[in-house]
């Protein structure tokens, strides 16, 4: 048993935090929050606290990776060195630069790219304060930031993790029971399709608990739309 | 523009080759490339294996080496998997710090590895708190022909299941020219099985033919039980809901069919 | 060439406005932007400060850690100031590593905390010669709309008197999760003020178009009894001693009026 | 107190190297000293052993920081190895970075850049024996290797910094009055009009003391100037 | 004398490893081995297990390292972290920097780059096991890897070490005699002259074990000669 | 391609004036260019050198420091030798990490003063397997006008001898700024001596011009003794058999000849 690890997940039907197995954290979406990039985006979800901003379409540097075809869209996840307990030391690691290319493909498929080629459309992801499922929150927040700098979208790509803690199916782990708990099945879709374009997992799952906690993780990202898209109403006005 | 123009044609070619049941190099949808596992063909490693999956080589060696534990797991040795991608085996790989496939390579094969909870972590403790056994997976693809993730995976855990502990001297330094009898104490044999989508089908072990065109890639790691322990999607595109629930049964059977080519 | 033109263009319109006594979004020439500093807005720091000057805004987080103290000062602690400028935050902000700018930046703003000697050191001593606390200060420019230098060491301040210890545990490690009621031993409240000169003009709190074509920068560091322990010039132009002189009698009242703005 | 710390500064009215409070360090000056640079100069400056290079205007690499409408000037300060008690690693550090800039900063005014679009004017400062001021000691070098490059410039920009230590106003510290000393005042001027471009400050100085301070470091920039005008006559003869 | 080293290294006309002083260890060399790249070949020498890969020609990145009149020829030498008996972190260290070079300037005067001008021949060489004598084999290794690119060569560049161990003039050391040996004398030779493309040493050598050892290490190089064209006439059959 | 033409008439003009028995700067084949070594021109460092040789200037630099031997030599001192080429000496000469010209350079003086044992590394042993003394040789080029190689070892040698140890402090710190008595421990007087081949010629001690275009190089270290210490081949030309043996017999009168100007 790891240092900290706590005996019981789920008291009386209630997670460690007084959610229920099947609810998110406390989400609030707010678009166009910053002056310099062309659209931005500010994600509070749980003890999360994501700031994401759009720049683009825009000139290319440098400009060997332009593509003729197309936009390069290009995503970059990071962690302020106060948004973990433990000082995390400044520039990229090798989680912030995979989920910087998962980020990516996650959000390739729903952007407009062949409307702007020889340009990029730059997202950048930064993580203020960290409470377990970043990833998530700062998909979640780039794609609304696309979304405020008017590049065209097919849809919306909202992320949600479930998992499994105690050996219960649950939905949005916080922090204890993503240190803890037995698999973490971090997921992004694009609602209108219902198509996956982020999967990932790590910890133990049977074939069953799999399909139980990956449909809970969809209808996750369900609710995560809704939100989403609140946040572009209120900011843009209209019914989306 | 040309290159843009010709990779289209590529695509076209094998799409219009799996809508008429046929793959690039005349393989099933659901087969392999011929695979081969050796292992221990390298002394300076205490566990070696070289992976011959198709025309892709994989060289994989682990080390192991002594320090301190993580404060939060006193009683713990430590995993640490790297992956180079030398350009002698690819002319797409470059010289340089790792890059984001390079990391990402090492962290999904590492993620099958630690998940599956194969190397009994604890029997690595030497002095809680204070010295532990450090195991480094170095994955070294020397031709790199498509699909490293499964090739890798599958080179680690023979390595790692061919390892053998140096000697250990009263001082903490490790002996590394006397090898002891004792091997590394390794209780799952996880493997990792890889679907790609090119065009709407699912075929599994992309070439790099098909990796250069795929749409999705669906990366999934089983434990022995035929549990799941990792998994990662890639490429640009999507699959349906449906898709990946498939994909995830059938990926179990192939993951028996890679686990008996593993030696010992 | 055009961007220079551009450049010219956009300096031309910002002089004659200050010719006619105007600045180019109508402040006086000696007032602030509109200014808020919170506090305690980060959970995993110690200290946090967000801090909003017109449309720049700055989070500052205090990180504390310990460690071995420098051998010429082994009874005080240890101060470490670092900035990042993150693409985020501005189109003219580039990845890798810290540019002349950026630890410009950092070091400017750490001169007028350490100068200052506004943490009392001493007090962040464990055991002489053995282990101190490590104080981090890191400034986040979240929106870089110009100034960056008062707005950093605002944050900077605010957050350190925002800082609470967390636990330390009997084996020398940290408890980042149990944060005790003890704060930092802050004894003294430093503020920098930065003038621009435009044009023969000088300017408080320069915009991002001011700074774009300022001639000549000068940032002075104050503390609590109005004495100077910072000061950095910056711009490839120059200032009569005159201009400096005025500069630094003048910058005092501008410091006055920016602590008020410090919480707690 | 830290390590190493003296009790008193000024003794009879001496400093502790035998100085009076307004007394510069001996300051010797050559010019041209290197073949393969196009301007060179060595500063001499009480412990300081400082050498200066400049190439240019030359072809600027990489390309894109040309400008078409001037020359760049860029400026490096490098400390040597075992130019520091404690052998200093190689490479650029955070306070090498600062510097450079500031002594770009500090001469870009005075060099006619205009006549050269398209080039770079590179400016390399060496400390090789390091005692305190090197910073005054690289630009006072750097002006007159610029000089000696046959580069137009409007005027040469001596420095020199003035402080306060144990209680005192003290022109030009040495290393020990810099380490334990109140305040370090570092400036730089373009005399003929007696311009500032270059001035920082660390320590604790009262307005009046700052004042003084200043007015003091001014003077000694022009015995600086004095010593450069000398050197670059030495090398080229005439009244200059 | 060093933790391990062996009293003697030569008994009764043997050495440790049962070779005679002027004996090669075994090797065997296997041209062709990999699909990617343009040119391989596999070098199993003692303990040594080499692998070289040609590139090119092919277009140069990046561009400004072109060459109008000739390809340019890059080597990189590298070692696999399992290579040695303590792990090796991974990137180029400056010993490997080293052998890059001087391998780049044994293999230069016998490739016709000037057929190819604009271009680059990369060529890389990965130590997969080591036991001394691995810039030797590399080059071994490399100029097959060249011929099997059908890299037009004026000859082939075999390389082979002699030294000096426990007083004797041995060729080709093993890793015991490298490390606990007097001397190492590398040396590769174009073999239809006669000429010398690489010489390196360190150690001690008297002016005449200097002349035996090095005239030893010729014969060595023509040794692995043989066995060079002997790769290559198994893979393309004919007499070479 | 004006440049690769340039250099083809710079390199006729040279070898025309070699096949008429004459030097580019007008000396003889076998004759060094004018020579001179100072030491300890440098407060800092323990011991310092500055050689000029033509108009070529090295400064070198040893530091000392304490630290833990090698585990496999545990009674012995430890040597880094260093080299930098900075931009200043050179326009040829970039900024940036150790390019493989600066690495060569280092290694090859390193070699000498390694392998001919100057240093009696047993004597920088303070506490065996604990403490042990480290040397930092630092090449520091100045104005680089040909033939390094020889310049930094002659450099290295001198400053070595030149260098006293600093006092060591009871806690094992180093006290700079007093030095004691003790010289280093220095046993030998390796030298290293370039001869360059171009147009079939040798000739010793390369001006830029001549190491511009030569075709090879080779590099032979010395010991007082006259044995042959260490070895270095440049270039991408060839020699023939004859000339390496030739050159190797010539270069010890010469090595003779550099030991001559180190002082002391």
């Amino acid at each position: 048993m790891k240092v900290g690890e706590p005996e019981e997940f789920i008291i009386d039907g209630r997670r460690l935090d007084g959610r229920r197995v099947d609810e998110l954290r406390p989400l609030k979406i707010e678009a166009g929050v910053l002056k310099r990039a062309d659209g931005s985006a500010y994600v509070e979800w749980g003890g999360n606290k994501v700031l994401a901003a759009c720049y683009g379409p825009r000139e290319i540097h440098p400009r060997h990776e332009a593509n003729p075809q197309r936009a390069v869209l290009r995503t970059y996840y990071s962690m302020a060195p106060f948004s973990v307990y433990e000082r995390k030391r400044p520039g990229p690691d090798r989680r912030s630069m995979e989920i910087s290319k998962v980020t990516r493909q996650a959000l390739e498929s729903v952007v407009f790219t062949h409307l702007y080629p020889m340009t990029a459309i730059d997202v950048f992801i930064e993580i203020l304060q960290a409470q377990a499922g970043t990833r998530c929150a700062g998909i979640t927040a780039a794609s609304v930031a696309l979304a405020d700098a008017g590049i065209p979208m097919k849809d919306l790509v909202p992320a949600c993790a479930a998992g499994k803690v105690g050996g219960h199916i649950v939905l949005d782990l916080f922090d204890i029971e993503d240190n803890y708990g037995e698999a973490d099945l971090p997921v992004a879709i694009v609602p209108r399709t219902g198509e996956v374009s982020l999967l990932q997992m790590d910890g133990n799952l049977t074939q069953e608990e799999f399909e139980q906690a990956f449909k809970l993780a969809v209808k996750g990202c369900m609710q995560v739309y809704e939100k989403q898209k609140e946040a572009l109403r209120k900011r843009y006005g209209g019914s989306e | 523009m040309r290159q843009e123009i010709i990779a289209d044609v590529k695509r076209d070619h094998i799409v219009n080759l799996l809508n008429s049941g046929k793959r690039v190099d005349g393989r099933a949808f659901d087969e392999y490339r011929e695979l081969s596992v050796e292992v221990g063909i390298n002394q300076r490693a205490e566990g070696s294996a070289l992976v011959k999956l198709g025309k892709t080589q994989v060289m994989v060696g682990v080390k192991l080496a002594v320090g301190e534990p993580f404060p939060d797991m006193p009683d713990s040795g430590v995993l640490t998997t790297n992956a180079e991608l030398i350009p002698l085996a690819s002319p797409s790989f470059e010289r340089g710090p790792p890059d984001e496939d390079t990391v990402e390579l090492a962290r999904v094969v590492d993620r099958a590895i630690r998940e599956s909870q194969c190397i009994d972590m604890e029997k690595l403790c030497i002095k809680e708190g204070e010295l532990v056994w450090i195991v480094f997976i170095d994955l070294h693809p020397l031709d790199y022909d498509g699909n490293l993730f499964d090739a890798c995976t599958l080179g680690a855990i023979a390595a790692l299941k061919n390892a053998v502990f140096p000697k250990l001297e009263e001082n903490g330094r490790i002996d590394y020219k006397t090898k002891t009898e004792e091997k590394l104490p390794i209780v799952d044999t996880p493997v990792e099985v890889t679907f790609a989508k090119i065009g709407g089908h699912i075929v599994v072990d992309p070439c790099l033919e098909e990796e250069e065109v795929l749409d999705a890639r669906l990366t999934i790691g089983y434990n022995e039980r035929g549990e799941i322990v990792a998994m990662q999607k890639g490429g640009s595109g999507t699959f349906t809901q449906e898709e990946i629930l498939d994909i995830v049964r059938r990926g179990r059977e192939k993951a028996e069919f890679l686990r008996k080519h593993i030696p010992g």
